[in-house]
């Protein structure tokens, strides 16, 4: 599989969780494809921690504004409904628990719902910018990730090893493999995606994970 | 009441030394015309408390490149190069904030209050040295507020008396920043008299803005432009 | 999304016993129709949480002169006597907080912060069975959020995904109760399509509003109309 | 002298302290009156705590509306250059310092600047509204009072004996009698308002007051 169509393989499961009238968070990368798989007659609203509440479309050439842009920087537009406020009201936001799904990406995942997404020790930091404020805030978080890292180390781990972005926040976490559930009994494998077995993904996988066959396959 | 000032006469209410609070997220909505001054005066030695560091050749990154920071207090600085070797070289000290606790931070600075908890880092490296305590059967972090001897804000619009109104994103953290200083001054790219804003949708109070300058160039770089195709559905 | 609902579909969400936010500064911008519905429908027990605690024959007086109402979390009673009669006879609980702490509350309630600091009250009667803590040489008393299980706020107009605005000095707590609730029922003056807001003068978001309501009618009582003569210069 | 005219005195006087481009925010009963002596070319925003800044007149017969009130609940106008605000940041505006001159009125006040005025023990409590973050928070506290009670005891005690509103908050009195500022060495008597000797002063006067003769006469 192409890194392309693991992307996109990924983006469109994610985006199955969403709910109409949903508010939802998407990070850089992976998670922000998402927003382009969003389910017919669903209309979900896009928080963008800079201080928009409803992301529209990427502007056509011309139309940039260099006074609208999303958490990622980039040129973004509006949509009917939108709102503009300042950093502290976008995190009460975040912080108080008013989005419904944060989908963010990962370096570490655990089967305790554990997340390492920001440093690298001995590596320059770059900083946590809102991810921490959003795993902690928002009512579901959802990690969208490649299963392996370049090296093919499993990135879902019985305990993770890089300095936390958060203790406990993960609950779902989607891959081009599976889908899994971080549950009080442990991390619960939900789905395999299509061209998988169980079998692949338990190697691919160091965490423990629940396997309850039959393991539905994911819908496509 | 006429707050109207110049830019000179900003430059001199900031000394060697100083904290500094400066809106903008990335160089969008940063007090880019203040931050070229501060360069020309070459004020040194100075703790920026701002989302960013800007980029190379623009925004915080001109001071950083003067060599004028000490110390950044952000929540990303992964755009600027030259800050990271700064940071290597020992010449330049950050500390990094979750983004919404460098905003409530500020927030408290402005509002009276010294501390406050938040959920936020907990069990993280942000929790290293910090008190952290249980509400409700779960564990919060104590942080505290930050207060700046300046503060550089870049809005919209402001009427004499120092109300303002920003435009789009590139509020962010401005109205944030201009609650907390000592001493605040807005750039703006339009001044008009008191009375012409509607009150309604004033977003700052004049009661938080010392001075305001009328902003003589405005570049608004673009960091990262993004397009849909006109056939496309784009995000 | 639409979020325009009916005040029967609002008053199914509040139950016996509930915690109520309710906007409003004395009788102005209290959302009168929701009072009204609810004082009808009877709904008891109620602990609510409002600045004021309205007057004899409008707004929450309506639901203390129903027997309906067990406690109140408010900063000034003073206006309603029969309030001051049941406090007497011990059929009402009344809990007092500074204005600027209850607002604080509230907001903390609404945006995830547990506790804060204030020094307002500290070396008063609202300090007792607080903590009390130094911050730079300065006492402070610790104070918690405050949540609703549901607020009424009332807006000037909506739009149907819930964006809201407000009308002068109606505005006070309202937008402040929309945030700290599970549920949050608006209801406005009027009720217009999305888009038709301007986005930069939108006060509360949608994602804090999850039913919008127009109100059928706005009495909108005057508690001490004032004027000033022709002639004089008045305040 | 009438209670009119020494509440006139005393508003006279408080209105003195103002400076131009000051905002200050009135309490309720002599404190108001304050605003119709603001000296010529001094231009003061008055800030009311239920969200607005920039109070202007009554209005006129026929012109009052409901939705614009001041925190007293009278019906007031907004000047050129006002702005409204929510409660949360109304009371950041007074907790974070932003006001220059709170002006309030008085039950007790003692030598210490401690200050009483919102309850009485074993009568009914109407609640502190927002007088304890006023005081707590503004940049400086004028007491606007007569000097004694309606029963010609001292309001200016040693120290307070009822209920407190704040503790050391208040900088300077203002009474139809005296204009006294609380230092650290003590309670200082700064001026006598015209009619009243020094020596009247200190008789109606509970707590120790420094005098550094002469003693200036409140300026008309």
């Amino acid at each position: 599989m192409t890194s392309a169509s693991k992307r996109e393989l990924i983006a469109r499961r994610v985006a199955r969780e969403f709910k109409d009238g949903f508010y939802v968070n998407l990070g850089i990368g992976i998670p922000t494809l998402a927003a382009s798989y969003i389910p017919e007659g669903c209309e979900v609203i896009l928080h963008s921690e800079n201080g928009l509440m409803g992301i529209g479309d990427y502007p056509l050439e011309g139309e940039e504004d260099a006074d609208l842009i999303n958490a990622g920087k980039e040129t973004v537009t509006t949509i009917p409904g939108s709102s503009f406020f300042n950093a502290a009201e976008s995190f009460a936001i975040v912080r108080g628990g008013h989005i419904d799904i944060t989908v963010i990406g990962a370096m570490e995942v655990d089967q305790h719902g554990d997340l390492a997404n920001w440093m690298i020790p001995g590596k320059m930091i770059k900083g946590m910018g809102g991810a921490m404020d959003l795993v902690a805030g928002s009512k579901r978080v959802i990690i969208a990730m490649q299963h392996t890292g370049p090296d093919g180390a499993s990135k879902i781990l019985k305990k993770c090893t890089l300095p936390l972005t958060g203790v406990k926040v993960v609950d779902t976490i989607v891959t081009e493999m599976a889908v899994m559930k971080v549950t009080p009994e442990g991390l619960l494998l939900l789905e395999v995606q299509p061209g998988f077995t169980t079998q692949q993904v338990l190697e691919a996988t160091d965490a423990d994970l629940i396997v309850k066959e039959p393991v539905p396959t994911c819908p496509l | 009441m006429n707050k109207v000032g110049t830019i000179e006469a900003a430059m001199e209410r900031i000394q060697d030394g100083a904290t500094l609070l400066m809106g903008g997220f990335g160089v969008c909505g940063i007090p880019e015309n203040l931050v070229r001054a501060l360069q020309q005066r070459g004020t040194k030695n100075l703790t920026i408390v701002s989302n960013n560091a800007g980029v190379e050749g623009a925004g915080i990154g001109l001071l950083i490149e003067n060599g004028q920071v000490r110390k950044m207090i952000s929540s990303y600085i992964g755009e600027n190069k030259v800050l990271e070797q700064k940071v290597i070289a020992g010449e330049i000290e950050v500390e990094l904030n979750p983004q919404g606790t460098l905003a409530e931070r500020v927030r408290a600075g402005g509002a009276g209050i010294p501390a406050f908890f938040t959920p936020t880092g907990v069990g993280t490296p942000v929790a290293e040295g910090k008190e952290t305590r249980n509400f409700n059967g779960r564990d919060y972090l104590m942080e505290t507020a930050i207060r700046g001897d300046v503060a550089f804000v870049k809005a919209y619009k402001a009427d004499k008396h120092g109300n303002l109104v920003y435009r789009m994103t590139a509020r962010n953290f401005n109205p944030v920043m201009a609650t907390a200083a000592d001493f605040v001054v807005a750039e703006v790219e339009e001044i008009v008299e008191a009375g012409q804003l509607d009150a309604e949708q004033i977003v700052t109070p004049s009661v938080f803005v010392d001075m305001v300058i009328k902003g003589e160039r405005y570049d608004k770089r673009i960091e990262k432009r993004v397009n849909r195709q006109k056939s496309g559905a784009g995000i």
